[in-house]
């Protein structure tokens, strides 16, 4: 099917034909086939766990398929191992950064850049001037000396794309390159990005953005449950009709629409500060059932002011008061027992134990809470964990399953569990959506109006500038770790942008 | 047969070590001379009390992803410090007692300290304190002083009898079912896993990270100072080389009942089958008729051997699923 | 109690059951044991007897125990030990003599009510004696000297310093011993302690080992310092591991017993125990092929200790 | 301060031999850095140690040629390391476990063949033949320049590189392409071969041989490793650091006999020194976050 749809005449750069892999008993991929022409964008959607992350992984060699054929540039490979990929020109921004943190931000492009050879000299000016120049050309504002380890998350990211546009691949593979990144930078990516298409760069560009695939890609190719529902170009389809075709049903691209009466007061904020976090000034209200979505630039200090409401980096100026009382939160256990949720942004390494069943990870937070006087009990914490599978629709062979057989959107959707197992009164959301497809989307989404409703007060970070527009009552804004403005529910895409950029002060004061 | 199938039906680790002991007692008691006597399986327990003990309080501390390598010198420090309340201060022997055991607990809390409050890695912290508490004990007692002659009361600890058991296997078992409970059946247990597979996951889900890490090490102290009292009645003697070596025994015996030394996985049960295999391994050897005379040397050797044997055997499923293709 | 003993005793001679002796040394994998084997499995090949030789690994008294309570469900019928602790050892070897089990001591004793016969080849206060007189003739009466232990925590090790101070202080005052440093049974290490005392102690004369790896040890420091013959070198040692020091001059004097001899001895007197031979009260015991030694009190005594030197070094091999 | 209390610590000829019989650990401690660095740990060097100083020993005792007895120790020591990194890297299995184990075996084999007891080794073959002060300087430059060696492996080589890359974090290096395994096991197999010759250095420094000699060693490494700041959790420190660390260690416990501290203080300072180590390198990167 994919076959007839390429360009007669000209060899793909890759074909993967009937590539099957499975994990245990799971079949991440059925039988699929694909293939990449030069000078392509083509898109590779589906929802989570269909396995796109798995079949770029197999194009670049670091999972070995279970039956199927490879060609790249018309020639069949076996044994691809991820130098071999490399040396065939392959390039791959993985899902989630894999780069070394104990090394600098110069020495994890060089390696991902120069031949692997067990003896060579190694150039150190040169490694820092092409990094440089790597990371002045994604515009990212990070200094090549820099540790990884010291990175935020969406930092890390534009690093994994400077490896990427700097390995001069012929086939470049994104896997959500953009999840964590704001609106500037991923424009300044798709820019990068066309150039190298008219190079004749070939590029497989994973998204759950459908917004993004009709702004750049020429083919899109949708996977469900690990076979391909086929290829199309772009421009002969509709966001309704991939979904559709993702999904196996309709969903609504809109946003649940609001209902819910503002509370009492939950949370307010009086000139917040944390000198370590970067934080200055904060101040802020939120009342039960409403929905405030923070924003900002990457490294504008969002993540940072949540770690300071959850206690991991404790204020030292300003106060928080909760339900009208002045409280002081030094650690998350006190955050916890005030009725804080903190729904962290990096799920694998902080949302959830990825060695441990669902079921414990569901109830870690809620220890105090479900187990009085620290006794296990197995019953409660198993029907407990299946009804927030149901509920939240985790896709999983059940409770006892490891957090590391899951993909990606559901384990977001465990960490989220988690936390509304501790039956808080503010929920704190760090990227609640990042990487998720869109039918989970949506039903975080009204997962997360639900939680409003019954008069929790949430308060949503998100890059996403639709989700934030679409989900919030207000729009609190982030610059340089300072408050820039609060915008109400009616502000335009234009307004938060600005904002957040410091172009015009529009805010509406707090 | 399929890698696949392979896994499903490699059985427990804990199932393999039972069927070794299994295997083990019969072999001895076949060929082994006066081993399946009830002296001989008195002796068995009575020996392994120090190590079983030091083993139980290693495997929290391992499930944590950490390591106490100072567990040995913490006994031998104990054991002087007890000597010299009970002789020197002319402490109540029972009250000279609880003394000890609040200093393993103390000598627990300083590893704890560096440990979870400073953030220092387990491996250093305790390799320098393992110095520390050894060089204290010698400092103290100048290397030559002994404390002996204790009273029977405190004798009892190490040579009484209980109804028909020895007074070690009921600390023991009360120990072991101390430890089980609080691995296997408290959120306590679920932390120190959390902890172990993910420290940053565990802080993030709010759990109290540091205190938890500071509970294993100092109870692994207290326990420390109670197996000094243990081992100072048995022997009649407390000289400041108490208790050389034995972490390397416990680290072992906790390993091999399938402990992950990176943390999160393992269990009570299967570190108490590993005290009892490595037990069970050293008398049966030192009852074979032409190995009599080598039976110490290749315990260490069979040892070895078995401790490779066993990661071999759990990695194996694995490393086939992971070459096959 | 005794009455019961000596039933087991007579026995084990009246059914002629072969004997079977567990011998232990202090610890395996050392040099000064081995010799003593040589000669404990000579006289057990002599008489017939089936011998068990094991113990620690390491130096543990804690291991010590266990093993003799091993030994004592293994029905061993008569134990004999050099005791790495004196009072930690004896409540193991309380409970094997109330089983009936013969205990012989050699090499270093335990506690007298926990055996029956110690087999002698020196008394501490005599090796003390014999090294410092040593030490005092050598550096004629006065100057400085150091002491290479194994452990701090070697009871006869302990011992011996105490005599060897109680008769500088009886005797040399003008001795003065102004170190002391362990080497953890380790040659290399003693080698390198030794190095370091020669040049913090300018004026030192004499480094005085007391554990047999020491020895050479010193003697290749002192050797290397190019202070053969300036400073002297004695200790307690092996001769095959010191022949050449001695020979070149750097070592003087190395002081034993002949270990064969004490196993020898040690294997003869527990088997003549066993057998109801050897009786508490008695004066004398013949030894095998090594004739007639003295019994004083419940000391069996192999006789005074040997001083190796370049003349007679040469006529020994173990 | 040492040289106003102690004026004969700096003595040269004392000094070097000292740093002569320090040299092997030395070797070792650039071994066991490389191991950690690549986040992995190795007990099972002291045991190596001395079953390479006893083949060696043994052969040369047969009246092997000299040279071939050398060979042999590095030889032994490349297997032993082998053994360790095919455990490690091939099964996966943990190291601080495989090298537990391959310690007890080792060395209760060495005591099992040996019994203790020296080995004589042939007149002449000390110092590699040289002169005394010659074949001492010969050693330490030998181990200088090993460190040497390493330092400018792991900095300017990429094979040093990727060390680093592996022990920060393993499966991005595979993703990079680099082979994590193999760097594993070749840094085994350096560990290994520089166990040897450790072992060879200590060998030429007397004529004897002591079947129980390296016991302890493997501590004694770590200790000078971690103080030198290396982190136990992988991909970060520096040899010369490690250097530091190891001259820092061996100057302790001389220096407390030339200061004539009682020497049943020894423990307590020396694991005070490595606790103040570590205390004030965990406070300074506290500092600089
Ligand atoms: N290493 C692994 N071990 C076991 N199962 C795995 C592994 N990697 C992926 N899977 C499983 O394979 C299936 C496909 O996963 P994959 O990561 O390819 O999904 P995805 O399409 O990238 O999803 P997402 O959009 O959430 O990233 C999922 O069911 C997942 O649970
Ligand atoms: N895990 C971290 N380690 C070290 N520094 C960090 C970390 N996370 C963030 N920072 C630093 O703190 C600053 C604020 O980052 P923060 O992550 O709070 O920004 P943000 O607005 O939440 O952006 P994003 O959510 O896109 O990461 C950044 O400059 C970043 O360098
Ligand atoms: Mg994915
Ligand atoms: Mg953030």
């Amino acid at each position: 099917m994919n076959l007839s749809q390429s360009i007669p005449g000209q060899i793909p750069l890759l074909q993967l034909s009937a590539v099957t892999k499975s994990f245990g008993s799971v079949s991440a991929l059925k039988g699929v086939s694909f293939d990449l022409q030069p000078g392509e964008i083509h898109a590779l959607i589906g929802g989570n766990g269909a396995g796109k992350s798995t079949l770029i992984k197999i194009v670049a060699g670091a999972h070995s398929p279970d039956s199927g054929s490879i060609k790249i540039h018309g020639h069949r490979v076996t044994q691809l191992t991820p130098s071999a990929a490399r040396n065939l020109g392959i390039a791959c921004i993985y899902q989630q950064p894999s780069l070394f943190p104990d090394l600098t931000v110069a020495e994890n492009i060089a390696l991902r850049l120069e031949k692997i050879r067990l003896f060579a000299r190694v150039h150190w000016t040169n490694r820092r001037l092409k990094a440089v120049q790597l990371l002045k050309l994604i515009g990212a504002d990070i200094s090549p000396d820099t540790e990884v380890r010291d990175l935020s998350m969406p930092q890390q990211q534009l690093v994994e794309i400077a490896c990427a546009l700097g390995s001069k691949a012929r086939i470049i593979l994104m896997d959500e390159p953009t999840a964590s990144l704001t609106h500037k930078e991923q424009e300044r990516l798709f820019a990068l990005v066309r150039t190298l298409r008219n190079d004749g760069v070939g590029i497989i560009y994973i998204s759950h953005r459908l917004e993004e695939i009709f702004a750049i890609a020429d083919r899109v190719t949708v996977l469900r449950d690990g076979e391909s529902t086929g290829t199309t170009p772009v421009t002969e389809t509709n966001p309704s009709a991939l979904i559709k075709r993702m999904v196996g049903r309709e969903v609504s691209t809109l946003f649940p629409p609001a209902e819910s009466q503002l509370g009492p007061m939950v949370l307010s904020l009086r000139g917040l500060g944390c000198t370590a976090g970067g934080v200055k000034n904060i101040t802020l209200d939120l009342r039960a059932g409403e929905i405030v979505g923070l924003t900002g630039l990457v490294g504008a200090g969002r993540t940072e002011l949540a770690r300071v409401l959850f206690g991991i980096t404790p204020a030292d100026t300003g106060e928080i008061s909760l339900n009208g009382q002045w409280v002081v939160i030094t650690s998350p256990q006190d955050a916890i027992a005030l009725g804080i949720a903190y729904l962290p942004e990096d799920r694998r390494r902080q949302g959830v134990i990825l060695e441990m069943p669902l079921s414990h990870n569901i109830t870690l937070a809620s220890h105090q809470r479900l187990f009085p006087r620290n006794w296990l009990r197995h019953t409660t914490e198993q029907t407990l964990a299946e009804k927030f599978i149901e509920d939240l629709a985790v896709k999983t062979s059940g409770a006892v399953a490891l957090g590391n057989s899951l993909s990606g959107g559901n384990q977001q959707k465990v960490s989220l569990a988690r936390w509304l197992a501790t039956k808080p009164k503010l929920l704190i959301l760090d990227e609640p959506t990042q990487g998720i497809d869109i039918g989970a989307k949506n039903e975080i989404h009204k997962i997360i109006r639900r939680l409003a409703k019954e008069g929790l007060a949430v308060l949503m970070i998100s890059s996403d500038l639709p989700e934030v527009l679409g989900m919030s009552d207000r729009i609190a804004v982030l610059r340089g770790g300072t408050l820039a403005a609060i915008l109400p529910r009616q502000c335009t895409a234009h307004q938060v942008m600005s904002a957040s950029l410091g172009l015009k002060e529009e805010g509406v004061g707090a | 047969m399929k890698p696949q199938q392979l896994t499903r039906i490699w059985p427990q680790h804990e199932t393999v070590l039972l069927l070794f002991i299994i295997a083990e007692v019969t072999y001895f008691s076949l060929f082994g001379r006066r081993f399946c006597t009830v002296d001989n399986f008195t002796n068995i327990v009575r020996h392994s009390l120090e190590i079983g003990l030091l083993a139980l309080v290693m495997t929290p501390i391992i499930l944590t992803a950490g390591i106490d390598l100072s567990v040995g010198s913490t006994l031998g420090l104990c054991a002087v410090l007890f000597g010299k309340l009970w002789r020197d201060a002319g402490l109540d022997p029972w009250l000279a007692q609880i003394c000890t055991i609040g200093i393993g607990g103390l000598c627990g809390a300083c590893n704890a300290l560096l440990i979870a409050q400073m953030k220092l890695p387990p491996l250093i912290v305790t390799l320098a304190t393992f110095s520390l508490f050894r060089g204290l004990a010698e400092a103290i007692t100048q290397g030559v002083d002994a404390f002996t002659d204790f009273p029977e009361s405190f004798l009892f600890l190490g040579s009484g009898q209980l109804g028909q058991l020895p007074i070690q296997a009921w600390i023991l078992s009360a120990a072991a079912i101390g430890v089980w409970l609080l691995v296997h059946r408290t959120t306590f247990g679920r932390c120190f896993r959390a902890i172990g597979f993910s420290p940053e996951g565990a802080l993030y889900a709010g759990l109290p990270v540091r205190r938890q890490l500071a509970l294993v090490y100092v109870l692994a102290g207290l326990v420390a100072g109670l197996a000094s009292l243990t081992y100072t009645a048995r022997f009649g003697t407390a000289k400041a080389d108490a208790g050389t070596g034995y972490e390397l025994f416990a680290i072992t015996a906790v390993v091999l009942g399938g402990t992950r030394i990176f943390g999160g996985v393992g269990s009570v049960h299967g570190t108490l089958l590993g005290v009892a295999t490595l037990a069970i391994l050293n008398n049966g050897l030192s009852r074979l008729p032409n190995l009599m005379n080598i039976a110490s040397e290749l315990s260490g050797i069979v040892t070895g051997v078995l401790l490779l044997l066993a990661l071999t055997a759990s990695a194996l499923p694995h490393w086939l699923k992971a070459n096959q293709k | 109690k005794p009455s019961e003993v000596a039933l087991t005793a007579a026995v084990d001679t009246a059914t002629n059951k072969k004997i079977t002796l567990a011998f232990m040394p202090k610890s395996k994998g050392n040099a000064y044991f081995v010799s003593c084997r040589q000669g404990a499995d000579a006289a057990a090949k002599e008489l017939g007897i089936e011998l068990i030789f094991d113990g620690p690994t390491q130096p543990d008294p804690a291991k010590q125990n266990e093993i003799i309570e091993n030994w004592i469900t293994l029905g061993v019928d008569v134990i004999a030990v050099a005791c790495e602790s004196k009072d930690g050892i004896s409540t193991a070897l309380r409970k094997a003599r109330s089983k009936g089990v013969k205990i012989v001591t050699y090499d270093s004793d335990a506690n007298p009510d926990a055996r029956d016969f110690f087999v002698n080849q020196a008394t501490p206060e005599g090796i003390g004696y014999a090294l410092m007189d040593e030490a005092a003739r050598l550096c004629n009466n006065s100057g400085e000297f150091a002491i290479i232990t194994a452990s701090l925590t070697a009871q006869n090790m302990i011992e011996w310093q105490k005599h060897i101070e109680a008769r500088r202080l009886a005797k040399y005052p003008d001795m003065k011993n102004v170190a002391l440093r362990p080497c953890d049974d380790l040659k290399d290490k003693a080698q390198a302690e030794a190095t370091i005392l020669l040049s913090a102690y300018p004026n030192l004369k004499l480094l005085m080992n007391i554990c047999s790896p020491a020895v050479p040890g010193a003697a290749e420091a002192v050797k290397q310092a190019g202070k053969s013959g300036k400073v002297k070198v004695i200790g307690l040692g092996l001769p095959n591991e010191n022949k050449r020091y001695v020979k070149d001059g750097t070592t003087d004097t190395v002081i034993l017993w002949k270990t064969v001899d004490l196993g020898y001895l040690t294997v003869q007197a527990a088997t003549a125990l066993a057998k109801g031979q050897l009786k508490s009260g008695a004066t004398h015991f013949e030894g095998g092929h090594l004739g007639k030694f003295k019994i004083v009190g419940d000391n069996i005594l192999l006789g005074e200790p040997f001083k190796f030197t370049k003349d007679n070094i040469d006529q020994f091999d173990f | 301060m040492l040289a106003v209390f102690a004026p004969n610590f700096f003595e040269p000829q004392p000094l070097l031999s000292r740093l002569a019989s320090a040299a092997p650990k030395l070797v070792l401690a650039c071994g066991v850095a490389l191991v950690i660095i690549i986040r992995q740990i190795d007990i099972s060097i002291g045991s190596l140690f001395a079953v390479c100083g006893t083949t060696a020993g043994l052969a040369a005792a047969a009246d092997w040629p000299w040279p071939l007895a050398l060979l042999i120790s590095v030889g032994v020591g490349i297997l032993g390391g082998a053994i360790n990194g095919l455990l490690v890297a091939q099964l996966r299995l943990p190291s601080i476990v495989i090298t537990l184990a391959t310690m007890v075996i080792l060395r209760e084999g060495v005591r099992l063949k040996q019994q203790g007891v020296f080995i004589n080794l042939p007149e002449g073959s000390q110092w590699f033949g040289l002169p005394m002060v010659l074949g001492q300087l010969t050693l330490c430059t030998l181990a200088v320049g090993l460190l040497l060696i390493m330092t400018l492996l792991l900095k300017h080589f990429s094979a040093g590189r990727f060390i680093y890359a592996v022990g920060s974090d393993e499966e991005a290096a595979r993703l990079a392409g680099i082979r994590p395994r193999l760097v594993t096991f070749l840094v085994f197999i350096t560990m290994g071969a520089l166990t040897g010759i450790a072992a060879l250095l200590n060998l030429v420094q007397s004529p004897q041989v002591d079947p129980n000699s390296g016991r302890g060693l493997e501590l004694e490494a770590i200790a000078a490793v971690v103080v030198g700041g290396v982190a136990v959790s992988g991909g970060r420190g520096r040899l010369w650091g490690v250097f530091l660390g190891f001259l820092l260690l061996i100057c302790t416990s001389p220096a407390l006999t030339y200061l004539g501290v009682k020497p049943y203080w020894e423990k307590v300072i020396q694991g005070a020194v490595i606790l103040l180590a570590v205390v004030a390198d965990g406070l300074r990167t506290k500092k600089a976050k």
